[in-house]
């Protein structure tokens, strides 16, 4: 051995000789996402994770993220994986195989109350509505030049889900995953921002101060019946959706039961958290300078925000729509809150709301197309799965 | 995989494929509606059928109901019943238990505060 | 690409034109089950994941889990599994590995309390008596021309312990293992129907009359050293119980030790609760009309009754020897709690004494031969699987 | 797997393996009962024997066993210890505990409840 | 089939049959250390585990570890672990591709405040001195023939640090996986009997009297951006600590935030109490007879005592030379928390401060080199990671 | 793996890559220390300088700084403010969270119990 030669090794073999400039931007772009996340409150709880899995997968030679052995042509080899693979390669064995995403949807629907959409169920005209913007951008990043595959993930930015996002992504178009997952928590955060000025400008004041009638209650039955209802219904028509919405629905049912709440709340708490800390860093681990650094990541954030956009425009303007039908009984603001980003999209439609009309209280009535939105993004993501898949 | 060998759709392709979607979300979730009216209504005829059958007020038809709670959407604010305690102690036992629980007040919800009589 | 080609695609991609007449009534089962779970309260924490995982696995073109993947005569390939599995195939790789039951018996050992048994060492007996349904439906099911390894896990039903069941079907008879998981969890649920007729048949009032004396203190070091024993002396006679009942003593001595209770919690909770969620719904997917919907399932509901009935009938025989041999001292109704099915039925044996015999408290006395019961299935699934396996 | 190529074995097969197996099954479990016995016996005389050493009561041998609770089977209701506090107050804490832990009232064990003097 | 035979197979496949000498040895050893961990209290969290992994993998023919799948020279055959393995097997991927131990370093992470360290940063140079023991033990390991893989790992037992000790050996020497683990773990609990004689010897009174000045407080945003910084460095200049470092800092940052708290506190507790169930049992199974029982061993626990006494020289030496550089201002004794045994090392250098000067708190001030050695312990192992690995 | 190949080593060759290795720590830990100080510096000049620009106290200048609660040490006892609270109360606040949490009182810590006025 030649201690000469190991100090000349570990020079060759240190981050700063493999350091290059595409390197240092993306480390400069994890610091960013990591500012938006802790000082912005940008979804943290996924932003936080994403970033720090992008700063150590740009750290160069440190080896914990082989991108060559998900891309494959003839599909991973999982033996290879384990053998050879670094920390975050294991970890992203649950979001390649989809297990990630669904398994947080176990926790969103052990969250989700569904009560105000079955109180009101043409809540769920506005849920569909609100998935324009997925088509919008779709049809854009076509114009594009995005392969379908690509532009399918794209376009689901718009449903403002982001285990949805990534589970259609994963399959159909890989190389995008992390410009997507992060285009699309960032955006949800930004709800309070996109929203606002498309309600004013869509809706004209007398309709926005429309006030809605108390929602009647909803019983137990109704609401331990419901998941499953939706599950077999849905699934029927569409098997795609199966892992995704019946992760969502099953989730929802051990919540209703009132008979299995130590699961419930496994599912919201424990659980969720682990494979949200998984799925954060994981996802992150896939922004390598090569795939992230090109034109195609500044699209994607353009279509992005195109999505989210004609996502509420679709909301407000379905909300308009059903104002006039139902002789002014709905207020087309809580269309806006068809895009989902629980509660979050409820949130904003209900200050607007107050703002135009200080007595009007349209949370719980955003919160039917809130949860609608949810499953009408698993519905647009099962079909864009069952033809491009 | 329907498109797999699809390299690339044409623009007006891409149309016509978001407008079929579209449709198709929009007819499932109307389904979907259409459903819970159905279910809402057997459940109301049910009720009915039950109560002229029993001549009386409708009972709680299935076992899970027993203890069905007043349905109430989240971020509703739950009423708190006070029961033989004081309101001073009420507010004393929810910062308490904000404080043990680690949660801000305003996202805890109290059902009831009941004095245990000695 | 032709849109009406891509309509046409759909429909035909759509479930209900994969229907058939099976996984309709599966379906409905799987509805049953639910009910069962929800409004029965038939162990829901397990009945309403399988229930609800059948669900979804007979819903059509679903593909979320694949039998052929797990049935294949030269074994599973995993590699295979993680390309082209659904997400139930992915969480079935925990069941068919055994890790699984394995885990929930950690947990069940840190829910333990031996104390009752090793106050009273003479309850083992009675645990090992009540294993007497195993044998009787495992000859049972030779005598209805089931195989040997199928027939041994129809026995184990006997032993009214789900994960035990689980773990030892896994490995015989996967292609029985939905319908033993949902006999086993659906009989247990039903001890106290079917246990009290049995009690009142077969003991006579007097001795079921009979007041035990009060149970000495057991100190923290013999609770100590107690799994540490029993693991050592009974994987030495029967090594193939090691993974099972190492896993339950392993639990125990968490629990017991008072230095690890941050572990023992997470395993009755946390650890627990996720890896229940994952196996009710997995077991549940296995669930599919080819290998559910035939005389099978229906002779192993019956079987299963028989084992548990004779489970019972063993217990309560070799209580009344005991009572016999000891002159009196032992009521033969805690007998009947040496099934297992902890502490449902401790707590029947306890209800049926109070009723012949108002001041009559049982169920501490019951508590003994219903843990020794665990501990006799896992031997008598030990020696099933090291003859059959 | 002994038996792995054996496709079926006859009726009379079963019923001796079945009584082989409970056998084993009763012998595995009476050795247990007989180590717990033993061990028993061995903590019985080792207390007797330490205590005569010392000319005292029996202490607590093992480390372990310092701070060994009064070992009490599951179920049982632990007795509550009041110290320097009113039952009222007592029930006030309980009450708030079992609410903040969701717990019914009838599923939580105190041990103790102490004021902790100013 | 042959009923006496099946007699004659039991008895030959029981665990009495396949005894021999060197199991009950290593059973008696187990025994011994369940009672280090339980009776006196040894690391009990992660000895009780690895002593009852011990105990399963030494009852012969239980079948439940096959060490010879993780030797093999071609690699580990992965699809044939998840085939044929038995529960430990399975549990033991998480130890060999290096998942464990980086998930206790999130939750490590997660529980360490670095608030003391970066209010007096000097603490790194003892947290660096306290590194002189991996080294010592890696020489005199060398000298007794260890190969270079086996002496580094040796070697960082010395690092006092269980997760990184099992995060080398486990590439570099997983024959000795369990030694060494359990090296680490006890000596680290004998901290208390270790370090005091060392400090009356090598630190004069009147040195070990020194007051220290109270320690700045220390802001949110350093304390968000130091772990971020540090990942960024160290990952650059050594990049194979990206994973072990990189999940310390990311539980740090978890920490730190304040908006992912949600994240932190699962970290710490479940994710981490299921990670150390797993690693403490899985390692425990590495303790078979022909890999434990010989000099080997013996070797290990003598080095492994050598190198936590140079540790504690290397810190206490160093902090000499700080305290006569900074005349005065700093106490040696904290030197020798910077072994890491986080906070068991820093109580040891209060308790002793304690007794040489009534009013001498330097608990907080020993908490800086403290988390500093783990740091330093990290980047010893990542060095010996990039010249063996 | 830089010596893969390598079946053994020298002594002499360990103790240089000892040296070399314990070298290459301090340099990284003292780096790590220049750059915490360099950063505290920053920190304060930012802060100064800003004070300056804003002719008042400095004011917190990141977002998340804005809850930042006073950096407390890991161990340390966080000082308890009573609010309108007498310390009776609180003691006995302190021992109901201890109790439902299962926690020791002192590995609590409180950092404020105050009084919510009706
Ligand atoms: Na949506
Ligand atoms: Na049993
Ligand atoms: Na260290």
């Amino acid at each position: 051995m030649d201690i000469g030669q190991v100090f000349v090794d570990l020079a060759k073999d240190s981050g700063f000789a493999g350091m290059t400039w595409q390197n240092a931007v993306m480390i400069v772009i994890a610091l960013f996402f990591l500012f938006l996340g802790i000082a912005k409150k940008f979804e943290p709880l996924l932003l936080v994770g994403i970033a720090f899995g992008m700063l150590l997968t740009n750290l160069p030679l440190g080896e914990i993220y082989h991108p060559e052995m998900w891309t494959a042509a003839e599909g991973v080899n999982y033996a290879d994986v384990l053998q050879r693979g670094g920390l975050l390669d294991v970890l992203y064995i649950g979001v390649k195989t989809g297990l990630y995403p669904c398994l947080i949807f176990v926790g969103v629907g052990a969250m989700t109350d569904f009560g105000p959409m079955i109180a009101n169920p043409k809540s769920l005209l506005l849920g569909a509505a609100a998935q324009l913007g997925v088509f919008c951008a779709f049809i854009l990043a076509i114009v594009f030049k995005f392969d379908p595959g690509q532009a399918a993930s794209i376009g689901i930015i718009g449903g403002a889900d982001g285990p949805t996002a990534i589970w259609l992504t994963k399959s159909l178009a890989p190389e995008l995953l992390s410009a997507i997952a992060i285009a699309a928590y960032s955006y949800m955060a930004l709800i309070p921002i996109i929203q606002p000025p498309l309600m004013r400008l869509l809706v004209p004041k007398k309709e926005r101060m429309v006030k809605m009638e108390q929602l009647r209650e909803v019983s137990k039955r109704e609401k331990i019946i419901f998941p499953i209802m939706v599950t077999v219904f849905t699934v029927l028509i569409l098997p795609s959706v199966a892992a995704l919405l019946g992760c969502l629905m099953f989730g929802n049912l051990l919540k209703e039961t009132g008979v299995t709440d130590r699961l419930s709340d496994t599912a919201q708490n424990a659980l969720m958290n682990i494979v949200t800390l998984f799925l954060g860093i994981s996802v992150g681990a896939t922004a390598q300078a090569a795939a992230f650094l090109n034109l195609d990541t500044i699209l994607i954030i353009i279509l992005g925000l195109v999505a989210f956009a004609f996502s509420t425009v679709g909301g407000l303007l379905f909300g308009r729509v059903m104002c006039w039908v139902t002789r002014g009984k709905i207020n087309p603001l809580i269309g806006a809150a068809g895009v989902s980003a629980v509660p979050m999209a409820a949130r904003v439609a209900h200050v607007q709301g107050l703002k135009d009309n200080p007595d009007n209280y349209l949370l719980m009535h955003a919160m039917g197309p809130n949860v609608a939105g949810v499953i009408g993004s698993a519905v647009a993501a099962g079909i864009l799965m069952s033809v491009f898949g | 995989m329907m498109l797999a060998a699809v390299e690339s759709i044409s623009i007006g392709e891409s149309f016509a494929l978001s407008g079929v979607s579209i449709g198709i979300i929009m007819g499932v979730l109307a389904c979907i509606m259409l459903l819970i009216y159905l279910m809402s209504w057997l459940f109301r005829r049910f009720d009915e059928w039950n109560a002229k059958r029993k001549g009386k007020i409708p009972p709680v038809t299935v076992d899970a109901t027993a203890a069905e709670p007043v349905a109430k959407a989240p971020g509703s604010c739950g009423d708190l019943v006070l029961i033989d305690t004081t309101e001073r102690e009420a507010a004393m036992i929810m910062a308490i238990v904000a404080d043990s629980t680690e949660t801000p007040l305003n996202e805890l919800r109290f059902i009831s505060i009941k004095q245990i009589k000695e």
